[in-house]
């Protein structure tokens, strides 16, 4: 049986805070003590740089970077593990997707899709590169639940969509995004798609080959592994045909002062000396994942999200905001006149960690007419009893402000 | 409730953020100054005119929490028809003996209020907000 | 007294590896306990996101990852925090400039001065910029011992010169280059210039204020830091007049559909998460790196590397690769006509490590004519012992590879 | 001197290294395959012409380790005479039977020597950098 209490163990952190409720998980999560351990073992025992390293330490250090890469290529379904790059985050690797993929095939007039529910992240990079090409940027509508409309979606697309970009998972909603459908006809049109999986990775079933994603990136430190560290999954036909945009050592073939030769991919996209030890950490925190049955782990998300909100609903003047049928672990609210700030102070003030403001969604917050949410995410260590106590803390938020 | 948080929100600055003083927009004011905390989106639109050095028709309009909409209400209340250098005075007062020093001479409740602001980092900036704006304002339009 | 056994207990892959003779200090360097800590203190007592946090815990992580980065602008002798960057890494700090800086002021017809020693990252940017904007890649020669001849530099430079770039402290040839001179000579003509200080930021006093350098760029695992972080300083009124190249979140102060205001230096140059753990580390390497004179320092790193050229003169068939008066604890040196690779692996065997091949100075290899060297390179906790064992070792290669 | 760095630099790679077998250039061969290294830049030609689908006037040029080196000469002696297929069945003996698997029942030193880079996980590449790219050449061009 899954064990939150069992599974609390493995995180340090909750040994030294017991009293730390912590329900900001779509933020960053917490670290299970393999992934730490990992990191300072390799500091301890074992740090070289990699590539060219001769002596065994370096050639060991060498040859574990590249098991995780083999790992994260099977962790998320990849044929070869040379469509994984490592960068420094779902950030650098979707303006890393920008900058070589998008920008070099972009034209005046073209289009680029996306849905009103992105993260900042995947979606500025493309409204500049829109911007510096004469193309425009598409938004994709939803209803007021937070759910994308596939009809509309798929009137969006023509033969001018040189990409579409999408959320696996909205990081604000909670919304899960049918990318199977959205997969089917973009291809059935040939435009490729980048699916934005920062809050999908940790808990979702993700098989990039069988859903034949073009690219799908995600962050280390949303997983229970290390900041630092970010994955650009891109089908080899995309990979040989980009250009690399960042320059360096290691990345090359051959280098003299007229001319470059870059190296194959991935190793074209990894310039320079890369986050060695957050990739060896990151290795711990995918098996750290896989060690769980995703069912499991799926229920027990769900019942903390269902009984989250069903207390919340109970209190005067919550409102949630994003009610898609399909949701993962995270809810968003407003309380009343109540600012999320002040929602999130008291919080903080009884230990309880949420997150406040518009999570880098601010046009969705634009779309909703509000300012902001308080917004609670849940990851596995999560217990039922930690959502008792938050509930009962908002409402007692909800009288302080409204005079009881 | 924490001790902490009660000495927060204080019952003055909670009656300010339900009863904002001057609560409302003037677009054809001769001076609109923006308060705006990208960090968290707090905005508050100051409007206000200077007559003869005076600052007079003072209000404010905008979003954000209870801090930030109280510290901006109290700030309209403390210098509308203040002349400007006074005013300074005033906004020196708070930022630099209620929010850096926490002095005790100061018993004015609608200031001490927000001394324990500094016992919250995260929300120190709610406090200041419209505060340094003003301050920004008078610095440059002072003599 | 400086005592390199002393400071060899700070380093816990030395009580792991006793037997370990680290000579690849250039390459990446080890780590004190202090910095692995941080590390590990953070992930198990405070781990959360930065930016937009209201609980404590959140507040206090910002706080000190705005510290370091006032630390990170002492400790160079910046004038405002404001001025540094976090980066990936050098390479990105060097592709940050190229990207944001040099590009959009490069035309056709101007020119970027750099040297013959530089690494592949202080070269390849600055080549491929040129090659898009129908620019020159000018290179400064050096003479046989490796030093650049400052008359024929300036010379070199004119007012089509839109940047200088050049390394402080070459990796390959140990060379330390004469910045000041470099500096004024440049900014007589108001040339803005570039230092990478990858290989001088652990040992050398470094004040960029007073050096009045526009851009210095270094990494903190090459000081004692962890891997995955840079650091880009630049003058503030470069800053102010650069837009940002890559996007994201928390590097905005508002976004629409139709356009995005981004926010102020240094944050609109740090989309998305930061490598957190990663600059607390860094934080502690800055304060392990202060906490030494840096005299003392010098003196050590001088007496190691003059007993390993005089020893490593006496093998037969040993030329050491870069001779110039002035430099840093690097050697550099070939073997008969043992291969580097050979030489490397009979070091490795016997635990000692060595770097070997171009490391990263292709071109400047090509102007000795060699395919590459065997690199030793030393850190604070090197020791004389550990020399002498390299040369005894070194000289028994010598004797099996050429019949005793 | 260390035992496993013995088993690998045995007598008969150093002698292949300082006595290269037709070690020189011929750059109107028909054919000309490049073994190139970007790890390390160790960087072998290998000229040869294939006459009624025999290889012959095999020779090699460049520059590499010792063990790169030696194992470029012993691939060229080889298969030097032998017909496409036979060749690509000394390739797949050498890189399937002395570095995968490490058979017990080859005994030809000159094979055999290279076993003990398996032990040296940085300098496998060395031993099978030219075999490599021959393999490359002989797939393709057999039947
Ligand atoms: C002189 C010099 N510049 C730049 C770099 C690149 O640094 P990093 O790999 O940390 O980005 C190095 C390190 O190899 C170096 O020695
Ligand atoms: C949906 C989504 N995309 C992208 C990001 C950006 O990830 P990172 O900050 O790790 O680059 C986040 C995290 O905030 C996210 O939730």
């Amino acid at each position: 049986m899954f064990d939150p209490q069992q599974i609390r163990t493995h995180f340090p952190i909750f040994s030294h805070r017991p009293e730390l409720i912590y329900l900001d998980n779509a933020a960053t999560t917490q670290k299970p003590i393999s992934v730490i351990r990992a990191i300072s073992d390799f500091y301890e025992k074992e740090n070289t740089n990699v590539h060219r390293g001769i002596y065994e330490m370096a050639a060991s250090t060498s040859q574990k970077y590249e098991e995780v890469r083999q790992k994260t290529a099977d962790f998320i379904g990849a044929a070869k593990k040379e469509e994984i790059v490592f960068t420094s985050g779902t950030t650098a690797s979707i303006n890393l997707v920008a900058q070589s993929f998008l920008i070099p095939r972009l034209e005046t007039g073209d289009e680029v899709v996306i849905s009103m529910m992105e993260h900042h992240v995947n979606l500025i990079p493309w409204q500049q590169a829109c911007k510096l090409k004469g193309a425009k940027l598409v938004v994709a509508p939803i209803n007021k639940a937070g759910e994308l409309d596939l009809k509309i979606f798929k009137s969006l697309l023509s033969e001018r969509t040189k990409l579409v970009a999408v959320t696996h998972v909205s990081n604000t909603l909670g919304t899960i995004n049918p990318i199977g459908e959205i997969l089917e006809m973009a291809h059935k049109r040939d435009i490729p798609v980048l699916v934005d999986g920062a809050q999908s990775a940790a808990h979702f079933d993700i098989d990039v080959e069988a859903w034949d994603v073009d690219f799908f990136v995600f962050s280390g430190h949303k997983m229970y592994g290390p900041t630092g560290v970010g994955i650009l999954y891109g089908k080899e036909e995309h990979f040989t045909k980009m250009l690399p945009v960042h320059f360096g050592g290691n990345a090359i073939r051959e280098v003299r002062f007229e001319e470059t030769v870059f190296a194959l991919p991935p190793r074209c996209f990894e310039p320079g000396t890369p986050n060695i030890a957050g990739v060896i950490g990151f290795g711990q925190a995918i098996d750290f994942v896989s060690s769980f049955d995703k069912k499991g782990v799926k229920y027990h998300l769900q019942r903390l999200t269902e009984l989250a909100t069903e207390k919340l609903q109970k209190v005067k003047g919550v409102k949630i905001v994003g009610t898609a049928k399909n949701k993962s672990p995270v809810i968003s609210f407003t309380l009343g006149n109540v600012h999320p700030h002040d929602v999130a102070t008291f919080l903080g003030a009884e230990n309880i960690a949420v997150r406040a403001g518009h999570h880098c969604t601010q046009p969705l917050m634009d779309f909703y007419k509000i300012p902001g949410t308080s917004r609670i995410s849940f990851a596995i260590y999560n217990t039922m009893e930690e959502v008792e106590r938050m509930a009962i803390v908002i409402k007692e938020i909800q009288r302080f402000f409204n005079g009881r | 409730m924490d001790d902490k948080l009660k000495e927060l929100y204080k019952s003055v600055i909670l009656e300010h953020d339900r009863s904002p003083f001057n609560y409302n927009k003037n677009e054809s004011a001769e001076h609109i100054i923006q308060a705006y905390n990208e960090i968290c989106g707090d905005r508050f639109d100051i409007f206000f005119d200077v007559k003869n050095g005076v600052i007079s028709n003072i209000c404010f309009h905008g979003y954000g929490c209870a801090i930030s909409k109280a510290s901006t209400s109290i700030l309209i209340k403390k210098i509308k028809g203040q002349p400007i250098d006074d005013a300074k005075k005033i906004v020196d007062l708070f930022l630099n003996n209620i929010i850096v020093n926490n002095s005790n001479e100061i018993k004015d409740e609608e200031f001490t209020a927000f001394s324990a602001a500094r016992e919250f980092p995260a929300r120190l900036k709610c406090a200041t907000l419209a505060w340094d704006e003003m301050n920004k304002f008078l610095t440059v339009n002072g003599k």
